[in-house]
């Protein structure tokens, strides 16, 4: 036992770093009084020690902590994103003009930061279904009151309260699901669960209303409809660089939940079926669920988005649409699907980041969210003008940057699966989201600025180059992808692929 | 044909000739803005050159189409291959380009075109960086559609004129520019999502057995697509007169139809041509409407030849239709550009009804139609430019005797008009009556009422002439100057190629000839 | 009829009882205080199941811990008027309908399931068998719950305390 | 009928959670004052918690459901303690708790 345990710890340094990080910002922060952001950096370092350390576990497959953690391809995937977000996060962070006025907590800041972060890197590698939820809790508290970071600004605590109230009330039905399954099962774990329900179950329905339970909960990290609706208020209120690690970031862990959870609970161990999409165990519908969902994400926030003035909320209802489009991924969830939802995580991450960066870098400088005040903003910054236009066509999904690919892969795997229907409205609902985002690059650029703010806005070089690092991977990423591909589709061997 | 320059294949150097341009561009400084116009110049210049190349070198025996073999300038190289997954096989995309009779003749004409737009753009004031680099970026799509085999590649370059072409509108337009361009946006947006999920379902229908590794590959290549032996079993689009392969043709018809533009597909058209500048129009008309029919040419027929025998009275009554109504609403115009925009639907239903008569003669005067029409419409437009640059002004009546004024440019002008009016001697008439004659062979009523479409052609046309060119000049135009330099090198190779075509069309007819012979058998042989 | 029979009934109404009566209640004072009776309903209900520690646990952490945090926000976020107290109910109709619907339906699914019951012995006692896998199987979310619970207490630090005066600036809107 | 009432088994247990659970969503619904919506999602916790008690007593599930039982007693902890203080701050913001008077982000 105490083996394992040790064993275990030596798999599982990328967590025990960004602990130990932690630690140190709280000692840092007792100790210097300079109002800098100094416990960021070394934040970020952690992060970048933690991928290093993430990469040399690259290929590894095992599970550790008597099966509580999965070390695989998949998570390692998945973390590596996390880390990457976090990175970009940090980036943001320390250029935010938002949290000035806050600079003498800033280093509870990036505790609470590590803290997600931690939270999150577990969500996608537990296997166990009492870890999952500790670190489900773990990454919601400390994105709770991150979003409340800023609280001498109205709309951020009142973000930050009805978060935590729909994210409490949604954990607390998820959690009588999670009883439920292990009522019914006798298990805790991921797999004991798949074993019992193997060659199907008496308990259908019970079975069902718990999934629909769970659902409640993992729908709202995703925020998907009909879980949806704190995530345009909390994106509003909460501050840019906080916005932007909910809409990836956490979206990111909650789909490796998700695609891990359901994936090898509810699958019949009998594998595949002939025309490649997977056996689910009898009496349970959760696919067709998960496609109605889906569905109803790219419905409403796509339409929701076409009428929105600040820009934080329209990006909220088009990452509810996004979600809309991954979860597609998660509905046909044959390997194709399974992938694909990863290479449109991947791609996801640097087009949003990079919207939500351009658009607090517009308001550090004009103070504005209102797509209104955009006019004229592309001849004012037009570096960050055209970045701006390329994350938004990225975000479309108009060739040639990233989102086409992503929605393509998307799209292919479920016209190969045969959701038609779904695909259709897939289509249909991009063609409407190109209102909504041709609508800001319109005010960026076919409008003259109004005359009391003309002047050229200058950004500073470092600026730049956090710009650059999220603009190129965008269109590169739209021209020539195969290893994207392969590292997707190396990264999901776990699941028998 | 091997042909190529620095190891690099002779229609890359077609196709990225203008990003390098636009490279170029955006490291110049803005104030710079003669160096700017001459990097789009020498870029699209390149381009021209490269084309007489082509027309050259390239041989008129070979037959295209379907068979990769016969394929000219060929440029294949593995793009994006991911290794085997048990269901889907291996994924492969490739960087596929080549040349056959059918594109041969669209490439020259993209380039001059381009060439004479960069030329008419000399005057641009507003933006001339970004103007240059987004026309520049749009001529790179253009003419990959024109040369990609890979339908992937097809979509990208397809989807990549998006863009350029919202701002060029949008930003350099006139006063309901915004309107236009997201209107022009919209439609082809759609038809572009149209495609994009017919074309995923082609891919999971299509795969070919690779022979080196006996593997069975997924594809994008558009030949292989045209081999009925490649559809894999429970294919959505395998076999024959299936439901879905009718959806499938309609998906990619709707796409094309809206480029074309076809009745009722059509009215984006009218409001971008309205608002575009005139370099942009000319564009858009001469090369940006040929992409549609090329598209059903190079895609709808030679994919899906039973649902194009399906369709094919339904194409035809669209085209008559087409001819019609756009001429009938050309006739009824009062502003200058919107006339020769419903023109355009009204002749590029002409070019529809040719090639829905699969037959040759059809198919040869609907392709050599899209030719002379790309050049005479920009003849028209430019035409229009000319006036709208020195006036203003755009509204027929607005103008009256301005042969007093301008003679020479009256004349060029006129050359222009009684070509788009199919006088024979110009290159019009050899195609319309091509196109008329094989659609004549097939369908006898649809041809005879399209036929006259001709007539209101002719009567609008002339009704134009003698509005804005005869009669007295009035009193605030009296001091109109003819044409400058800069204009008639825009003007005159148009218009030596019309002249040209008109008498002696056998140069453009031998480069098509064999390709759509043998296309109108593939099809005709049901693939 | 056994002492437990007795003993589950009575603290099963206890329990749903004062739970009626928290969320009925007009008066939020009121409501924190049936939730207390409530709490303490479950931790006897966790005796009757063999689950002394929990129970110990849930007295302990429930209502010594979080009921009181709950008086203490209802004090501090009041301003001692009796007016205040008062709640307000919505939608009440929409909502009883629901939580009724889910309720039968659940209650309809428990019955009708027919759960593999194994018998187990009563314990003697959990603690030394909790304690063990604790620090065994467990050892992994133990240390999580305190990186769960330091991420708390920096979060509640920060979100209650006041700003200091010559810092809190109001932000511009 | 009798019989059955009389002799509590896991049944029995699971729909005291059952009702309280309704009951805590019922105050989740209702309820506009936070900290009564707070209330209400403790009792949902303490309803999974009850069922995960009865499991561990009458299945196979063993100490695993107790286990999981001690865990989710902290983490509620937790949570009520953030919730509050959130709470808290949104009084020094407002002057109010009221779910309804709080409302400037809308749309």
């Amino acid at each position: 036992m105490v083996e394992q345990t040790l064993y275990s710890i030596s798999q599982f340094y990328p967590e025990i770093i960004i602990t130990l990080t932690l630690c140190v910002i709280i000692v840092t922060d007792l100790l210097i009084k300079e109002e800098n952001h100094t416990t960021g950096w070394i934040l970020l370092g952690g992060f970048v020690l933690a991928g290093l350390t993430l990469m040399l576990q690259f290929g590894r497959n095992e599970s550790v902590f008597f099966d509580m953690i999965a070390i695989d391809p998949f998570s390692h995937f998945f973390k590596a994103l996390l880390l990457l977000t976090g990175i970009f996060i940090i980036l943001f962070s320390v250029q935010s003009r938002e949290l000035n006025n806050y600079m003498h907590r800033i280093g509870e800041y990036y505790m609470l930061l590590a803290g997600m972060m931690l939270g999150m890197m577990m969500m996608v590698s537990s296997s166990n279904l009492l870890m999952l939820f500790l670190a489900f809790e773990l990454t919601s508290i400390s994105s709770y009151v991150l979003v409340g970071f800023t609280k001498q600004t109205k709309r951020s605590s009142e973000s930050s309260m009805k978060y935590i109230i729909y994210g409490a009330v949604s954990s607390g039905v998820m959690l009588y699901g999670f009883s439920l399954l292990i009522g019914i099962t006798g298990a805790v774990d991921i797999y004991g669960i798949n074993e019992a329900l193997a060659g199907g179950t008496e308990h259908a329905l019970l079975l069902n209303i718990s999934i629909l339970m769970i659902l409640v909960g993992m729908g709202f990290k995703i925020a998907v409809v009909p879980f949806h609706f704190w995530a345009p208020d909390v994106y509003e209120g909460a501050p840019v660089s906080i916005a932007a690690i909910l809409a990836v970031a956490s979206k990111i862990a909650a789909f490796g939940l998700l695609i891990r959870f359901f994936s090898v609970s509810f699958i019949d161990a009998g594998g595949l079926t002939e025309s490649g999409s997977w056996q689910v165990v009898e009496g349970i519908h959760w696919n067709q669920l998960l496609g109605v969902m889906a569905a109803l994400a790219m419905i409403l926030g796509n339409l929701t988005a076409l009428r929105q003035d600040n820009i934080k909320r329209m990006l909220a209802y088009s990452s509810i649409a996004h979600a809309g489009y991954i979860l597609m991924g998660v509905v046909i969830l044959a390997g194709e699907g399974i992938s694909s939802v990863m290479i449109y995580l991947f791609i996801y991450l640097f087009m949003n980041l990079g919207a939500f960066y351009v658009v607090m870098l517009f308001y550090n400088k004009t103070g504005t969210e209102s797509i209104e005040k955009y006019k004229g903003l592309g001849k004012r910054a037009p570096l960050q003008g055209v970045a701006l236009t390329i994350f938004l066509v990225s975000l479309t999904g108009i060739p040639p940057t990233g989102g086409f690919v992503a929605k393509l892969y998307i799209f292919g795997a479920a016209v190969s699966a045969g959701w038609i229907w779904l695909v259709a409205i897939a289509g249909l609902m991009t063609i409407v989201s190109l209102f909504y985002y041709i609508r800001v690059v319109r005010n960026m650029y076919f409008y003259e600025p109004e005359e009391t703010a003309v002047k050229p806005i200058r950004f500073n070089v470092w600026s730049n180059v956090v710009l650059f690092a999220l603009l190129i991977p965008t269109l590169l990423l739209g021209i020539y992808f195969a290893p994207l591909l392969e590292f997707a589709r190396n990264s999901i061997h776990m699941f028998g692929m | 044909m091997e042909f190529s320059i620095f190891g690099i294949g002779i229609l890359t150097w077609l196709v990225f000739a203008p990003i390098v341009g636009m490279i170029i561009i955006l490291m110049l400084p803005d104030k710079n803005r003669n160096a700017i116009r001459w990097t789009a110049a020498g870029a699209t210049g390149i381009q021209v050159i490269l084309a007489g190349v082509i027309f050259a070198i390239f041989d008129r025996s070979k037959l295209g189409i379907n068979d990769a073999e016969s394929f000219q300038f060929i440029e294949k190289y593995s793009w994006i291959t991911v290794e085997a997954v048990p269901w889907v096989g291996r994924i492969e995309i490739n960087y596929f380009l080549g040349l056959d009779g059918l594109s041969v003749l669209m490439v020259i004409l993209t380039s001059i075109i381009a060439l004479i737009g960069v030329i008419s753009s000399w005057n641009i004031q507003k933006m001339v960086k970004g103007y240059f680099a987004l026309y520049l970026l749009l001529v790179t799509g253009m003419m990959g559609v024109f040369v990609a085999l890979d339908f992937f590649l097809f979509f990208i370059f397809w989807e990549v004129m998006l863009l350029p072409m919202y701002f060029l509108i949008g930003l350099w337009g006139g006063p309901r520019r915004e309107y236009a361009a997201i209107k022009f946006f919209i439609y082809t947006f759609v038809g572009g999502i149209l495609m994009l999920l017919t074309m995923l379902a082609l891919y999971f229908s299509v795969a070919y057995t690779d022979p080196a590794s006996g593997q069975s590959v997924h594809t994008f290549n558009i030949l292989h697509m045209m081999n009925p032996a490649n559809y894999v079993e429970g294919g959505l689009l395998s076999g024959v007169d299936t439901t879905w392969r009718y959806v499938a043709w309609m998906a990619l018809f709707i796409n094309f139809a809206i480029k074309i533009p076809l009745f009722p597909f059509h009215t984006w058209l009218p409001d971008a041509h309205v608002e575009a500048p005139t370099p942009i129009s000319v564009i858009l008309a001469g090369i940006l409407l040929k992409l549609g029919t090329y598209g059903l040419l190079r895609i709808n027929f030679p994919i899906f030849p039973d649902a194009t025998i399906y369709f094919v009275y339904f194409m035809a009554a669209l085209a008559m239709i087409s001819i019609i109504y756009g001429a009938l609403c050309a006739m009824a115009q009062d502003d200058f550009k919107k006339l020769i925009a419903y023109s355009s639907i009204s002749h590029m239903g002409i070019v529809v009804l040719g090639i829905a008569a699969l037959n040759t003669q059809g198919m040869v005067g609907g392709v050599l139609q899209m030719f002379n029409h790309g050049i005479i419409t920009a003849v028209l437009f430019l035409a229009v430019g000319v006036l709208y640059d020195r006036t203003k002004k755009r509204g027929l009546y607005d103008f009256g005797g301005i042969a007093n004024q301008m003679p020479k440019y009256t004349g060029l002008a006129m050359i222009g008009m009684f070509a788009a009016l199919g006088l024979p001697g110009l290159n019009g008439f050899v195609s319309e009556l091509f196109s008329f004659l094989g659609a004549f062979e097939a369908y006898k009523w649809i041809t005879i009422i399209s036929v006259t479409g001709i007539i209101i052609t002719a009567s609008y046309i002339l009704w134009t002439i003698q509005r804005v060119f005869l009669g007295k000049t009035p009193e605030k135009l009296t001091d109109l100057k003819d044409l400058t330099l800069r204009e008639y090198l825009a003007f005159i190779p148009l218009i030596i190629l019309i002249i040209l075509l008109g008498i002696y069309p056998a140069p453009a007819i031998e480069l098509m000839n064999t390709s759509l012979s043998h296309l109108v058998d593939f099809i005709n042989t049901g693939g | 009829m056994e002492l437990t029979t007795i003993l589950f009934y009575l603290f099963s109404i206890i329990t749903i009882g004062a739970a009626a009566v928290m969320v009925f209640s007009k008066n939020i004072v009121h409501s924190a205080f049936a939730l207390m009776f409530s709490l303490i309903g479950v931790a006897s209900l966790y005796v009757l199941l063999y689950a002394d520690f929990i129970a110990a646990t849930q007295l302990l952490v429930y209502v010594g811990g979080i009921l009181i945090l709950i008086l203490f926000g209802v004090m501090l976020t009041t301003q001692g008027h009796s007016f205040d107290f008062k709640t307000i109910t919505v939608n009440l109709v929409p909502a009883s309908i629901l939580s009724v619907a889910v309720a039968a339906m659940l209650i309809f699914v428990f019955v009708k399931t027919d759960w593999l019951i194994s018998e187990v012995a009563e314990p003697n006692e959990t603690i030394y068998d909790l304690g063990m896998m604790l620090m065994g199987d467990y050892i992994l979310p133990f240390i999580v719950a305190g990186v769960l619970l330091l991420i708390a207490i920096i979060g509640a630090i920060l979100m209650a305390t006041r700003l200091s005066p010559q810092t809190s600036k109001p932000d511009t809107e | 009928m009798i019989q059955w009432l009389a002799e509590p088994g896991l049944t029995h247990f699971l729909i005291v959670s059952a009702i309280l659970f309704s009951l805590g969503l019922m105050a989740v619904l209702s309820k506009r004052n936070v900290i009564m919506v707070l209330m209400g999602v403790e009792l949902i916790l303490n309803s999974a918690n009850i069922n995960m008690i009865a499991f561990s007593r009458f299945t196979d599930l063993g100490l695993d459901g107790q286990m999981i039982g001690l865990f989710i007693i902290i983490i509620a902890a937790a949570e009520a303690a953030v919730a509050l203080a959130i709470v808290l701050n949104i009084y020094n913001r407002f002057n109010s708790i009221n779910l309804d008077e709080i409302s400037l982000l809308k749309g």
